[in-house]
């Protein structure tokens, strides 16, 4: 029964998505479309998941006073703060939406908003910012051209890097135009050649996972 | 009632693939296919010679303008059941030996040479990420071959499930190999959830521990050129293998030998010998021949169309060769 | 004589090893310098549109006024830098074309975004002397979870997707979701998009399945993926990255950030190649010098 | 978004975006407390953020709202109420997969698992099939011929100077196309025509990574831009120039740390 039910829940479900795709029956849909609010409401419990999970790790690691305990609590802090300042800007909506005045105005000076625009952008921007830096880098320190490949792979990184931004033109204004080859000829048969060996992969994985021959569920 | 193939799969993947778990519990799953399949045929047969459009566009219920996508899936379902069972009934598959494996067990032979560690990465990604699944597939062989070669092996490891599986697998092919002591729970690293953390972790096992080779063979996003970076720059012998066309250019720039997109699943289909998985390969090429075809089919008819414009049959074949394929 | 050759190529050797292994962070400041000093000391230059940027602005502008546009943010402010100045400029261009807006995001951060996009671009309308108004000209639906599921779900009705929006009014009672509920009632489908989901999702759930037209803004990062979508029309046309959104606002008249980055963005390319160049061919050096030294011995 | 807050919230909230700003930079020294503290921060944020809009965005409107309607219905006589308390499965299912936390209940969790599995692993096979597949086959299908006045029917590419369709061109993508397939043949040996071909393929790949590699530079330094100019237009007098008294700041805590607390075995 552990291992049984999966297994025909994900047939089920994988069967009438593939028949809604095909067939234009109205039956079909209806029953697919609920299936796909399930769907969706499931993987928003996944969210909901995720953060009760890390509540449990980091609450666990502050109780039990283990390392850096003090930096998990600044992040269970923090996680709370903002979970308020949501149930608040949440409450103040809704009452402005019984009203019926909802559809016209937007609220949007409340703490959710200021620590979504002054704490998380900030954040979360720069610590992708830190990959430039990490290109720079890697740019002198690995990338060889070791061999006749990876000599090509430079090359077309090299074209693509300078004819891609204004001072290509300004170069050679032949570098804009050879950029744009590369990309629309060369680069499109490449990728769709790999997209189709993907997408190939896909219906492999997608046939095996519905008929229950691979069960990633089951794993971990 | 498929215990017993089970087991005897289990006996010929005595390199220790227990990562991924055997296919078919039931008979269910078997017949709802075979039925599907023949279904597939029979409906795209029946649906075929129509005229209209060439082809109407909706016939009995069945949207024709998606009549390509059913065809290819018939295709390749029918295709792996066929490779599936034969496989299965004792054929020797025809995937080649890719010379990523070469490269990797070279790799090994050199860390042995230097006396220093091998370091493998299974990805950043959990256990039901399927390249996470490949990777451990080419971990369990790494295993294997430093077991033989008496070389110390260091995975390092993102997920704490993984970290678990990668135990077992490592514990198991060093048994297999003979030599259970060179499974040291001690090299079997947990370092972090966080993904810039884990980075930061396995940069300092390179710069400290200095591995003479590093394999990373599984999920990779942008923390793949840090990787790359530090073990070239460490001087290691490098490998990798991923699927996220983003992250790959990073590695053949940087890595000695590197496992491409479908190239890494093969090298692990190989390796792993799990009939299921060689039979979804094999029908995959088959496939793509198939397609190579009626590509090269398409093109001489649009170039018949292109050359003769005033030709109402060719437009009108070329039309149903797009509608059907 | 042949001793002090030596000396010198074993001097050279150390030094080109030092080189090809300099510390990171030296590299990491010569960066930050070049950024800083074209910030300081800006220089425009000239921007050449490429065609699938064009392509994508006369998609735009042959909408006709009153169109339905749905407008999928799939972006947070991680990706900000690269997809805001497509954003605006996009938003801003519907709006002038008179067109509906709908709004929505399968990336938790998006309505953050959605909601920004709008007071900017209002608020420079409105000192134009235009006004819209939300629930009649635009609407934000705010975040659904579900990834690909929710593009198939939003496909087959808009309202039973998102029954509220994002500030909770119902849906089945603003004016702008009037009298449509399907992808086959919308006339242009344009994700700003940063991954996975993003555009490649939305042509397998949405574009490939009901024949919506679609363009697409992205990240540097995917458009190399776009251009067989491009060719095979399943796309009329996308915009990549910074360099793809100062191509846009070249077309729609109004430089603006995107413009003003792209000095920056040739420097540190110019640097990046150089970099490049200098490690291969100091490594080239030190392979050669050694190899030279192995015959030798 | 000036106007939003009042003078002095909107200065605050520069000061933190600054400080915030910097505080990350410093993980290009090395990992230390000042980074470590912000990151943490940015966890919790993050966290909230999303828990915020599971509930907002999608359970709430999707399954409370939606239930809560079809009771409304029933009790008002209308029998559509009952098929909406379908809709509980959903909510079954996702409370089910909570039963994560509880290590001994977790095989619980498998059932929501197996839906989404499935309901993906559908999605993406007929997604992929037809955009992925299907359309890039028929894309390829080009003629290699000049065709003045070719019918519209065909795939052909809409012009321009790059991108004219010539008959090189369409040659090079249907070339490319085919090679590249061949070399990820796994199930026929590496000789002859077909190991030619499968050589020839792998130049179109390195290509094609050439062009990724130079985009994603291309994409990385956006986003270092983006920061830097945000950087210096929040530096402005009226708020006290922020960003450099943040760099001060910053620089001044990650000196003292690396002086008096830094010990060399953590890194």
């Amino acid at each position: 029964m552990r291992n049984r039910i999966p297994v025909l829940i994900s047939a089920f479900v994988g069967i009438f998505m593939i028949l809604k795709y095909f067939s234009t029956a109205a039956t079909i849909k209806r029953v697919a479309d609920e299936l796909e609010q399930w769907g969706v409401v499931t993987l928003s419990f996944s969210i909901v998941l995720g953060v009760l999970n890390l509540i449990k790790i980091n609450l666990k690691a502050v109780m039990e006073r283990k390392k850096d305990w003090g930096y998990k609590l600044l992040l269970l802090v923090s996680m709370f703060t903002m979970m308020i300042a949501g149930g608040i800007k949440w409450y103040r909506e809704e009452t402005l939406a019984q009203s019926g005045d909802g559809s016209t105005t937007a609220i949007k000076n409340t703490l959710f908003d200021f620590m979504f625009d002054h704490v998380y952008f900030p954040l979360s921007a720069t610590i992708f910012a830190l990959l430039a830096f990490y290109v720079a880098s890697a740019a002198f320190r690995a990338f060889r051209a070791k061999n006749i490949h990876a000599t090509l792979l430079l090359v077309a990184a090299v074209i693509v890097m300078i004819g891609r931004v204004p001072v290509g033109g300004a170069i050679w204004s032949g570098f804009p135009w050879l950029q744009e080859w590369l990309m629309t000829w060369p680069n499109t048969a490449g990728q769709r050649a790999i997209q189709i060996g993907a997408a190939i992969g896909m219906i492999a994985t997608g046939l095996r996972v519905i008929f229950g021959i691979e069960k990633p569920y089951l794993k971990g | 009632m498929n215990g017993q193939g089970n087991q005897q799969m289990r006996t010929r993947n005595a390199r220790g693939s227990e990562g991924r778990t055997c296919c078919f519990t039931g008979s269910v799953g078997h017949r709802l296919f075979l039925a599907l399949v023949a279904t597939g045929w029979a409906t795209a047969l029946s649906a075929a010679p129509a005229g209209g459009r060439v082809l109407p566009r909706e016939w009995n219920y069945i949207d024709l303008e998606k009549l390509p996508v059913l065809i290819a899936l018939v295709l390749f379902a029918s295709a792996y059941a066929f490779l599936y069972y034969r496989t299965k009934a004792g054929r020797p598959m025809r995937l080649r030996r890719l010379p990523g494996i070469d490269a990797i067990e070279e790799a090994i032979a050199r860390a042995t040479e230097m006396g220093r560690p091998v370091l493998f990465i299974p990805g950043i990604n959990d256990i039901d990420d399927i390249q996470t699944l490949a990777g451990i597939n080419i971990l369990s062989h790494v295993a294997y071959i430093a077991a033989e070669y008496d070389t110390p092996l260091i995975v390092a490891c993102r997920r704490s499930v993984v970290l678990t599986i990668s135990e077992e697998v490592v514990k198991a092919s060093s048994l297999a190999a003979g030599r259970p002591e060179n499974y040291i729970p001690n090299n079997m690293r947990y370092l972090s959830d966080d993904q810039f953390a884990f980075t930061a972790g396995v940069n300092g096992i390179m710069l400290r521990e200095r591995p003479a080779s590093c394999i990373y063979q599984g999920c990779f996003y942008s923390e793949s050129l840090i990787l790359a970076e530090t073990g070239y720059v460490s001087g290691a012998i490098q490998v990798a293998g991923t699927a996220n066309v983003a992250q790959l250019p990073f590695f053949v720039a940087a890595c000695d030998f590197t496992l491409i997109g479908e190239e890494f699943f093969a090298a692990s289909a190989y390796l792993s010998r799990d009939p299921s998985v060689v039979a979804s390969i094999e029908a995959s090429d088959w496939l793509k021949m198939i397609y190579l075809i009626v590509i090269l089919v398409g093109v001489a008819l649009a170039t018949a169309a292109a050359g003769l414009p005033h030709s109402q049959t060719i437009l009108q074949l070329v039309e149903f060769l797009k509608e059907i394929m | 004589m042949s001793t002090e050759t030596s000396n010198t190529t074993s001097r050279l050797e150390k030094w080109l090893s030092a080189f090809v292994a300099l510390d990171r962070r030296w590299i990491f400041l010569a960066l930050a310098s070049v950024v800083v000093f074209f910030l300081i000391f800006p220089v425009t230059m000239p921007v050449t549109v490429s065609e699938q940027v064009r392509a994508m602005y006369e998609a735009i502008e042959a909408l006709p006024a009153g169109a339905r546009v749905h407008l999928s943010i799939d972006y947070g402010p991680g990706s900000e830098a690269e997809l805001w100045p497509q954003h605006i400029a996009i938003l801003r261009q519907l709006f002038e074309k008179d067109c509906k807006v709908i709004c929505s995001s399968l990336w938790t951060d998006g309505p953050p975004m959605i909601e920004k996009g709008f007071a900017v671009v209002l608020s420079d309308l409105e000192r134009e002397g235009k006004r819209k108004v939300r629930g009649v000209d635009y609407v934000n639906l705010g975040f659904k979870a579900g990834d690909r599921v929710a593009i198939a779900k939003i496909g087959s009705s808009f309202k039973e997707t998102f029954p509220t929006d994002y500030q909770g009014n119902p849906t089945s009672k603003l004016p702008i979701m009037q009298g449509w509920d399907t992808y086959r009632d919308i006339d242009l489908l344009i994700t700003i998009a940063v991954g996975d989901p993003g555009a490649v999702e939305y042509i397998q759930q949405a574009q490939s399945r009901y024949n919506v037209p679609m363009v697409a803004g992205v990240t540097a990062v995917i458009s190399p993926q776009l251009y067989p979508y491009y060719q095979s029309r399943n796309l009329k046309g996308f915009l990549g990255g910074l360099a793809g959104a100062a191509e846009y606002e070249k077309l729609v008249g109004r430089p603006g950030y995107a413009t003003r980055g792209m000095i920056i963005q040739s420097a540190v390319h110019l640097l990046i190649v150089g970099l490049v160049l200098a490690g291969n061919f100091a490594q080239f050096l030190l392979w050669y010098i050694q190899r030279k030294k192995g015959l030798r011995l | 978004m000036t106007g939003v807050y009042s003078p002095f919230v909107e200065g605050l909230g520069v000061w933190l975006v600054c400080f915030f700003t910097l505080a990350v930079l410093t993980f290009l020294y090395r990992d230390n407390p000042l980074y470590k503290a912000v990151e943490h921060i940015y966890v919790g944020v993050a966290a909230g953020y999303y828990f915020y809009q599971a509930f907002r965005g999608t359970i709430y409107p999707n399954f409370v709202l939606h239930v809560s309607r079809g009771v409304h219905a029933i009790s008002s006589g209308d029998a559509t109420g009952w098929t909406m308390q379908w809709r509980w499965g959903a909510a079954i299912l996702g409370i089910l997969l909570l039963s994560r936390l509880v290590p001994r209940l977790s095989w619980l969790s498998r059932w929501p698992m197996a839906l989404v599995v499935g309901a993906f692993a559908a999605l993406n096979l007929t997604g992929f099939a037809k955009a992925n597949f299907i359309d890039q086959i028929v894309g390829t299908m080009l003629p290699l011929t000049s065709y003045a006045g070719a019918p519209d029917s065909l795939p052909f590419w809409p012009g321009a100077k790059a991108a004219a369709p010539s008959v090189f061109n369409n040659l090079v993508l249907v070339t490319g196309v085919v090679c590249v397939l061949t070399y990820f043949f796994f199930s026929t040996p590496r000789t002859g025509l077909l190991g030619k071909m499968g050589s020839a393929g792998i130049w179109f790949v390195m290509i094609t990574f050439g062009a990724t590699y130079g985009s994603i530079v291309l994409a990385r330094i956006s986003l270092l831009i983006g920061r830097s100019t945000t950087l210096l237009d929040a530096n402005l007098p009226r708020y006290g120039y922020p960003a450099y008294v943040c760099t001060v700041l910053v620089l001044a805590t990650i000196v003292i740390w690396r002086l008096k607390f830094f010990r060399s075995d953590e890194d």
